[in-house]
């Protein structure tokens, strides 16, 4: 029953995310989601095998802690707030967002469940999370924007992948944690050359290059 | 190559394909000792190609005169197939006219272009290449052999008419003929992944009996006609050969226009030599295309200014002409008229060797003309017949056998197709041979008039520029060849009978299976025409020697009608000359003429200018290539730079997908 | 018919002696009728004759412009004609020369003089003699596939290509039918065209630029001018023959057939003559027209023989 | 030998890194170039490869992209020396490091035998190369790096998601771990359908993302038209080869599964898409490197398209793989050299490459028509057999298309490149110091002579591992 709980708290921390238009409190709330999904391993009822605590800590850390902070720190240096005039306004974007997460809803209709498992809620929801963070590359302007819907995209993966933790926890802890901390990682340091040479955030300036 | 072992029937059958394998070794390499030793490159490439000529002809000479057939087997890409070479009747046939003029060319190269000018060296290793990728082609006998050797033709081709890349012109022309020919190739493509479907191999064999008249052979046909067609200049795919002709350096384009665009004829023979039961619309479009292609040919040949483009337009006309002999010998197999099928073949193939020397031969004049006086535009030509009397007779020999005069060459295939289309017209199908009998007159009659326009207004009369009137004799390196070829001229045309052997040989391998074919003798008496040509030529004499005044009085200038003061510029021009006949068919031809209308009693100066843009690459493919690519430049805001447009790319691939998926 | 090679050999003999001698009468009758019909009394019928035995002893005037080819011109008129003249039937029944596709070689032999005059026409840089040549050649396209359409119909009827066949031996269910009448009056106009008569060309003026033949050997004089003329009737013989080939009775006595040939060509002269007196020249413009009926005439006795 | 492929690039990585002479950094990059291709060698004669049922195996597939990536890092090893001499302003640590890392990382994907080493290998490759498009350290490349980042991170995320839900459907099938591919092919009876093409469809979009299939393919032109020719051909050449055998070993498993009907329309549809795509911006394409951006775009649309015809095309789409990689080298490089030479990669500026620098000007002459299908070239071996299968085999609509597309597309290429090629240089272009020189253009010379050889000659073994490759992509394995 809590991981439900946990689950339906990330749908609505999506919500939230396409509405927001301060980045401040974007990071927040994807830091918040991070939390969220780091403490539901252990509300599966797997026992306390001590590998699911090493990830959901490992989670909690990177998700809660490490990416915000590099966010944060990446914000610091170029003077902007908010994310103004997105490509897809916020009450859009919400409309966008709950399609999504219907249409994820019959998506998961479609894909059979292993019988009787804690997980009727985790395929939805996944693929909203998904979708949600896809919304937030395509719409918003700004290089950390779009790197916190980046980081959303992420924990829709993971939150799918929890449900194979306990059978094949290599796979999943390895893909996902490195995943995670590369792709951000490395992000990170684009994104601070991006706001050393172009002394802003905006992509509209990253569009030199084309046809 | 893993190994090559040849099977050949007849252990007397290894003789010509080893020769034959030596010729195309010899032109291969005959460029390749010019790129190192800093002088006479031309001559040592020369005297390779004149004995790779040598080596090839005694080959042909060997199987022609029914000597046996050799195949060669070899392992070609082991990840496809095999590859095949035949030696037999057809490429014995087409190896002499390609390995002859290739010769003559590089002859006359060694006078033509410079040993220091620049690109001499390229342009012998290339036109080396041509040639042994030519006569590979005529003996390829399997599908990726033949379609190696037509790209490799093709591409030396191209590099060859980019010789003068630094004119824009040259450029442009290139591009045209390299998209031509690359758009011929991916049809034939086509047309033998359908072929390989009928018969279950890229070898060359005979299609089955029924599959001509399918849905699958329809569409091979189709396939190799446009294919075929693209090569050889069939209207209306012909619009890349006069832009080429003209830019290539001239040996280059008697190359070219000699043989080159022979390979389609090439495809055409193959074709019918594989099918037994062709359907008679194949013959009919064939021949059809044909009467088109001679006739428009001729048209706008008449209303060129360029020698050498007015050149290439004849090349469409004879390509026409041989098309005729085709289409008549089709319907004659389809309808399983013996005679018809062998008179039309046999001129049509008799007309593919003499094309190549005539043409070759004017083409080589037309070189030393342009090379005398710097020029290609006939109105800045005249009186050259004094200056260099050598090339004048060359070209007046050209010029007397393309219009189909006896007692030349080009009398004597015509004359097998008239043969022909005059039998064909007691038969049932009498009224292609009307289409065919018609067409050839009128061709006759305009192509007559476009050479006299072209060697009265080039040769003979006054000087109409300071470029002509300096005009000089070329070097012997220039003359020899073109005598050579004015000599086969000649000589096929006083002694016919010499070639009714070959032509027998090639003909009988064009006979469905089981059909007994009348020989070529039987059918058209060749004695007679020599019969004729002699007392001609001798009567001709003794009136010369009668009417030649002895002792040659003073001269006087030509009577100017009681005019006082003319001068060269008043001389009739190329362009009033033809201007009769090209008002007359403006219909077709659209000439474009911009000029100012004289009025009143001292009127002002007025300049006349008209010139005659190709109907298809001028008004139909050039302007529809612009079109499609300004069409396709409008889809580049797909691309505009935007992250998020393409992300959005992703996600919508993804969602459209992933609903494709579940519905 | 078999004949005996004695006669066989007179035959030929006569007809090479028809060619060579009898020709300039031809056109000595037509100017004579001409001129009966103008009322004038005109030149002796031997005019021609005269005229060539004295240009043979005149010197020629050759322009500085002129190169070999200028003579070329002449020789190959006559030459070719008298070549031609070997393939046609005339009172007898074969030509001295015969064979399949005679007929082709017969055209193309006159495709072949009209090359070489055009040739000695531009070889003077004249501009008039270019635009004769212009219009010679320009018309010639047009009468070329007249002639060959004949030919086509003939050998249709005849299932022969040679032209003793076609002419002397058409038939008698095609002597005197619709499609013969057809192709006669083609090659009429044909004739008139390649002899350069009125309605399309004037013979007599020289200086008149409408002209198209004549003009072209304005530089010719002499020997070479004599050749000229000589050619041109010798032209004027043979395909005065070609056309009224199919129409000459032919029965078993050849002595016969050579008296109704002399009176078929002699009554051609006169019709020649009769029509340059009552007609007018065309204008230019107008003279492709005519020829384009000549093609039509052809084309539909061709179309005539299928139904 | 599996470990040797993998670490030593690795190391050799590592050492070229921290060493501080240059000399040394290229010594050790071409030594590592040659070594690994003799270890490749001898793993490909069976010696010392681990057996194919652990984690790291070397099959047939596997070896023969080895094979292709190894010799093409080792061309452009060999062009690596001249061009670094060319760029002493730019550090060239990084740079060897990033080449030898990739190749190790590609050695890892090309013999893993587990859908998530090949994820992780894939991912780590991304971020190896990701160093060598920021080479130029101006704001162009940094953009492409940025782009190449971002649309590659998310693509290679759906990758992940994908094999996550292969991974569930054999859960669900009660497939034990570890998920080898041997294994999910035999057992592919189990695997639960929904979540296998699922899985195939995220699989498809997210490595296709990294082959560069159009519409997400997007990157590529920005990409290679910012980094260093012989980035360009590593990337064209080698990248693209890793994220196109992931994907083969996903459709193995679904044709495995019996599920290839689906898959291959899928197949087939982006191929076309991509070659039509590809068309569209090749024709008047002014900037050259961004021509044979497209090209590659246009190539991988071949392969996928033959994969999805299937049969004899498979086969030869394996082998375009190989065509393709060779040719690109040479296209690429000689680019760059005239790239270099004109410091101008746009058209009007650009012209007559043939007098200005004439073995780099003929080499991307023939580089252009080889890729273009013209015998006796490698390419048009499969081009030519993919079409024929497709003709005659059951997709005639296709195969038309096909070579209607070939067709424009070679009209659209050729225009530009013979501009490029012939004609004068222009004048008012300043002319700089580079020159065509043994050094920067022997290893062209050698791969366009080896994608000759391929097109009249290919030894037995290699064929036999073709056909088996073939098979294993077929399904069987």
């Amino acid at each position: 029953m809590y991981h439900d709980i946990l689950i339906t708290l990330t749908v609505l921390t999506n919500f939230t995310l396409v509405a927001t238009s301060r980045i401040h409190k974007s990071i927040q709330v994807a830091a918040f989601q991070g939390v969220l999904l780091g403490l539901l391993p252990l509300t599966l009822g797997l026992g306390f095998q001590i590998h699911i605590l090493l990830m959901a800590m490992a989670a909690v850390m990177v998700k809660g802690w490490f990416i915000p902070f590099l966010l944060r720190r990446a914000l610091l240096k170029v003077h902007i707030q908010r994310e103004v005039h997105p490509y897809i306004g916020y009450t859009v974007s919400l409309m966008l967002c709950a399609l999504g997460t219907g249409m994820s809803i019959v998506l998961a209709h479609n894909l059979p469940l292993k019988p009787g498992g804690p997980f009727a809620l985790f395929v939805p929801a996944a693929l909203a999370t998904l979708f949600t963070g896809f919304l937030l590359l395509v719409s918003r302007r700004k290089a950390i924007t779009q790197v916190v819907g980046y980081l959303v995209l992420e924990n829709g993966i993971y939150l799918f992948g929890l449900m194979l933790i306990q059978d094949m926890p290599i796979l999943v802890e390895t893909g996902v944690l490195l995943d995670l901390f590369v792709g951000i990682f490395v992000m990170g340091i684009v994104i601070n050359h991006i706001s050393v040479a172009f002394d802003s955030m905006d992509t509209r300036q990253l569009a030199e290059l084309k046809d | 190559m893993d190994a090559a072992q040849a099977l050949v029937d007849g252990a007397a059958g290894v003789a010509p394909m080893i020769l034959y394998l030596l010729a195309i070794l010899f032109a291969a390499f005959s460029g390749v000792p010019g790129l190192f030793v800093k002088n006479h490159g031309a001559r040592i490439a020369a005297t390779l190609m004149v004995a790779s000529a040598l080596l090839g002809i005694s080959a042909a000479a060997g199987v022609l005169l029914g000597g046996p057939v050799a195949s060669l087997q070899i392992h070609g890409t082991p990840l496809v197939s095999w590859g095949r070479l035949d030696f037999d009747p057809i490429a014995a046939f087409f190896v002499v006219p390609v390995l002859l003029l290739s010769a003559m060319a590089s002859v006359y190269g060694i006078g033509y272009w410079g040993e220091h000018q620049e690109g001499a060296r390229a342009l012998r290793f290339f036109l080396g290449l041509l040639a042994a990728f030519l006569a590979l082609l005529v003996g390829a006998a399997h599908a990726f052999v033949f379609l190696l050797a037509w790209e490799g033709m093709a591409l030396m081709a191209f590099i060859l008419v980019m010789t003068e890349d630094r004119e824009p012109g040259t450029r442009r022309a290139a591009w045209i003929y390299l998209a031509s020919t690359h758009t011929g190739t991916l049809l034939l493509i086509g047309g033998f992944a359908l072929m390989m479907m009928a018969n279950g191999s890229f070898a060359f064999s005979a299609l089955p009996p029924g599959f001509a008249a399918s849905g699958r052979g329809t569409a091979m046909f189709v396939l190799f006609l446009l294919g075929f067609g693209f090569k050889a200049g069939m209207l209306p795919f012909h619009f890349w050969l006069p832009p080429a002709h003209a830019a290539a350096p001239s040996h280059v384009s008697s190359v070219m226009s000699g043989i080159l665009i022979k390979m389609g004829i090439l495809g055409f023979i193959r074709l019918v030599s594989w099918v037994s039961d062709p359907p008679v619309w194949w013959g009919g479009t064939i021949l059809v295309l044909g009467a088109i292609s001679g006739i428009m040919g001729v048209a706008l040949a008449l209303g060129q200014h360029d020698l050498k483009r007015l050149l290439a337009y004849h090349s469409i006309e004879n390509i026409g002409i041989i098309l005729l002999g085709l289409g008549l010998g089709l319907i004659g197999k389809s309808t399983g008229h013996g005679s018809l099928q062998v008179l039309g073949f046999a001129g049509a193939l008799l007309h593919v060797w003499n094309h190549s020397l005539f043409k070759g031969l004017l083409f080589l004049a037309a070189g030393s003309v342009a090379h005398a006086t710097g020029t290609r535009d006939l109105e800045r030509m005249g009186g050259l017949g004094r200056l260099m009397p050598k090339t004048a007779a060359a070209f007046l020999v050209g010029a007397w056998a393309i219009c189909g005069l006896p007692p030349l060459n080009g009398f004597v295939s015509e004359w097998l197709i008239y043969l022909g289309a005059f039998r064909g017209l007691g038969l049932s199908r009498w009224a292609f041979s009307l289409i065919t009998l018609g067409a050839l007159s009128v061709i006759g009659a305009l192509a007559l008039a476009c050479f006299a326009k072209a060697f009265g207004v080039v040769f003979q009369g006054e000087p109409r520029s300071d470029g002509a009137a300096q005009a000089h004799e070329s070097s012997s390196a220039m003359l020899v060849p073109m005598g050579v070829l004015a000599l086969a001229c000649a000589a096929i045309g006083l002694a016919p009978i010499v070639i009714s052997t070959p032509l027998n040989r090639v003909v009988s391998t064009l006979a469905a299976e089981g059909q007994g074919l009348p020989s070529l003798g039987s059918l058209a008496e060749l004695g007679w025409l020599s019969a004729m040509a002699v007392p001609l030529l001798v009567l001709g004499l003794i009136l010369w020697k009668w009417a030649v005044p002895s002792p040659r009085l003073k001269e006087l200038p030509t009577w100017g009608c009681g005019y006082i003061a003319p001068t060269p510029r008043m001389q009739y021009t190329a362009s009033s000359f033809a201007d009769g006949l090209v008002q007359g068919m403006n219909w077709v031809l659209w000439t474009k003429v911009q000029s100012g209308r004289v009025r009143g009693f001292f009127p002002f100066p007025r300049r006349f200018e008209s010139h005659l843009p190709d109907p298809v690459l001028d008004r139909v493919a050039d302007p529809g290539l612009r079109g499609t690519a300004f069409l396709l430049s409008g889809l580049r805001f797909l691309q505009a730079g935007h992250m998020s447009i393409y992300l959005m790319y992703v996600l919508l691939t993804l969602l459209t997908l992933l609903v494709w998926m579940v519905v | 018919m078999p004949e005996s090679p004695i006669s066989h050999t007179l035959q030929v003999f006569l007809h090479i002696l028809t060619v060579l001698l009898l020709s300039p009468l031809i056109p000595g009758l037509i100017n004579k009728v001409k001129a009966v019909m103008a009322g004038r009394h005109g030149p002796p019928i031997l005019q021609l004759y005269y005229d060539l035995a004295k240009l043979s002893r005149k010197q020629a005037v050759f322009s500085r412009t002129t190169t070999w080819i200028f003579l070329a011109g002449p020789v190959g008129a006559v030459a070719v004609g008298l070549m031609a003249a070997m393939l046609v039937p005339f009172g007898h029944g074969h030509a001295p020369l015969r064979f399949q596709g005679d007929v082709i070689l017969f055209a193309y032999l006159f495709g072949l003089a009209r090359f070489l005059t055009v040739l000695s026409a531009l070889d003077t840089g004249s501009s008039f003699e270019g635009m004769g040549a212009a219009r010679e050649v320009t018309f010639a396209a047009l009468a070329e596939p007249a002639l060959f359409l004949g030919f086509a119909a003939l050998a249709k009827s005849t299932g022969s290509l040679s032209l003793s066949t076609m002419l002397a031996h058409t038939g008698p269910h095609f002597k005197f039918s619709g499609p013969l009448v057809l192709v006669l009056a083609g090659w009429a106009i044909v004739y008139m065209a390649e002899n350069s008569r009125i309605p399309v060309d004037d013979p007599n003026t020289h200086l008149e630029l409408t002209m198209i033949h004549e003009v072209m050997v304005l530089d010719h004089s002499g020997r070479p001018f004599a050749l000229v003329l000589y050619g041109a009737s010798v032209k004027l013989l043979v395909l005065g023959a070609l056309l009224v080939g199919p129409v000459l009775p032919r029965n078993g006595n050849p002595w016969f057939n050579w008296l109704a040939f002399y009176l078929a060509l002699g009554a051609l002269a006169v019709a020649v003559g009769i029509a340059e007196s009552v007609m007018a020249r065309f204008r230019m413009t107008k003279v492709p027209q005519f020829l384009v009926a000549g093609v039509l005439a052809t084309a539909f006795a061709f179309l005539l023989m299928l139904v | 030998m599996a470990w040797y492929l993998i670490l030593l690039p690795l190391l050799a990585a590592g050492a070229a890194f921290s060493t501080p002479s240059p000399t040394w950094r290229v010594r050790i990059l071409c030594a590592t170039a040659i070594l690994h291709l003799v270890g490749t060698l001898a793993a490909l004669g069976g010696y010392g490869t681990l057996p194919v049922g652990t984690w790291l195996g070397l099959d047939a597939l596997g070896g023969w992209v080895l094979l292709v990536i190894s010799v093409l890092f080792l061309v452009c090893a060999l062009y690596a020396p001249a061009y670094l001499a060319l760029r002493p302003d730019r550090d060239g640590r990084i740079f060897t490091g990033s080449l030898l890392s990739f190749l190790g990382l590609a050695s890892l994907l090309a013999q893993s035998q587990h859908p998530g080493i090949t994820w992780v290998a894939m991912e780590t490759t991304t971020l190896a190369t990701a160093p060598l498009i920021y080479f130029n350290h101006n704001r162009h490349s940094l953009e492409a790096t940025w782009k190449y980042l971002l649309i590659g991170s998310v693509g290679i995320a759906l990758a992940l998601l994908g094999t996550l839900f292969i991974a569930y459907a054999a859960n669900m099938g009660g497939v034990e771990e570890p998920l080898l591919y041997g294994r999910l092919m035999r057992e592919s009876a189990l695997l639960s359908r929904p979540w296998l093409r699922a899985g195939f469809v995220l699989v498809l979009v997210g490595y296709g993302t990294k082959m560069g299939l159009a519409p997400m393919h997007t990157w590529k032109p920005d990409a290679y038209g910012e980094t260093p020719g012989i980035v360009g051909a590593l990337l064209a050449g080698g990248v693209t080869s890793c994220a196109f055998l992931a994907l083969l070993r996903i459709y193995a498993v679904v044709a495995a599964a019996g599920e290839a009907q689906f898959a291959r329309e899928l197949l087939i549809g982006f191929g076309l898409l991509s070659m039509t795509w590809a068309m569209v911006f090749m024709v008047r394409q002014l900037d050259f490197k961004r021509l044979l951006a497209y090209s590659s775009v246009e190539h991988m649309g071949i392969l996928v398209l033959g994969i999805g015809i299937g049969g004899n095309a498979a086969k030869f789409a394996l082998f375009h793989l190989a065509a393709n990689a060779l040719v690109k080298s040479v296209l690429f490089l000689s680019a760059g050299n005239i790239h270099r030479s004109y410091a101008s990669k746009q058209l009007p500026f650009v012209t007559g490459a043939i007098r200005r620098t004439p073995v780099s000007g003929w080499l991307f002459l023939l580089g252009f028509l080889a890729i273009t299908g013209t015998p006796p070239f490698a390419p048009f071996i499969s081009e030519f057999n993919i079409a024929y299968t497709a003709l005659t085999g059951g997709h005639p609509w296709v195969g038309t298309a096909f070579l209607v597309l070939l067709g424009a597309i070679f009209l659209g290429m050729s225009d530009t490149v013979i501009k490029v090629v012939f004609g004068t240089p222009s004048a008012q272009r300043v002319r700089t110091p580079y020159k065509d020189t043994f050094a920067t253009t022997a290893p062209m010379i050698a791969a366009l002579a080896l994608a000759l050889v391929m097109g009249l000659w290919l030894p037995r073994p290699l064929q036999e591992m073709l056909q088996s490759a073939a098979m294993m992509v077929g399904g069987q394995s």
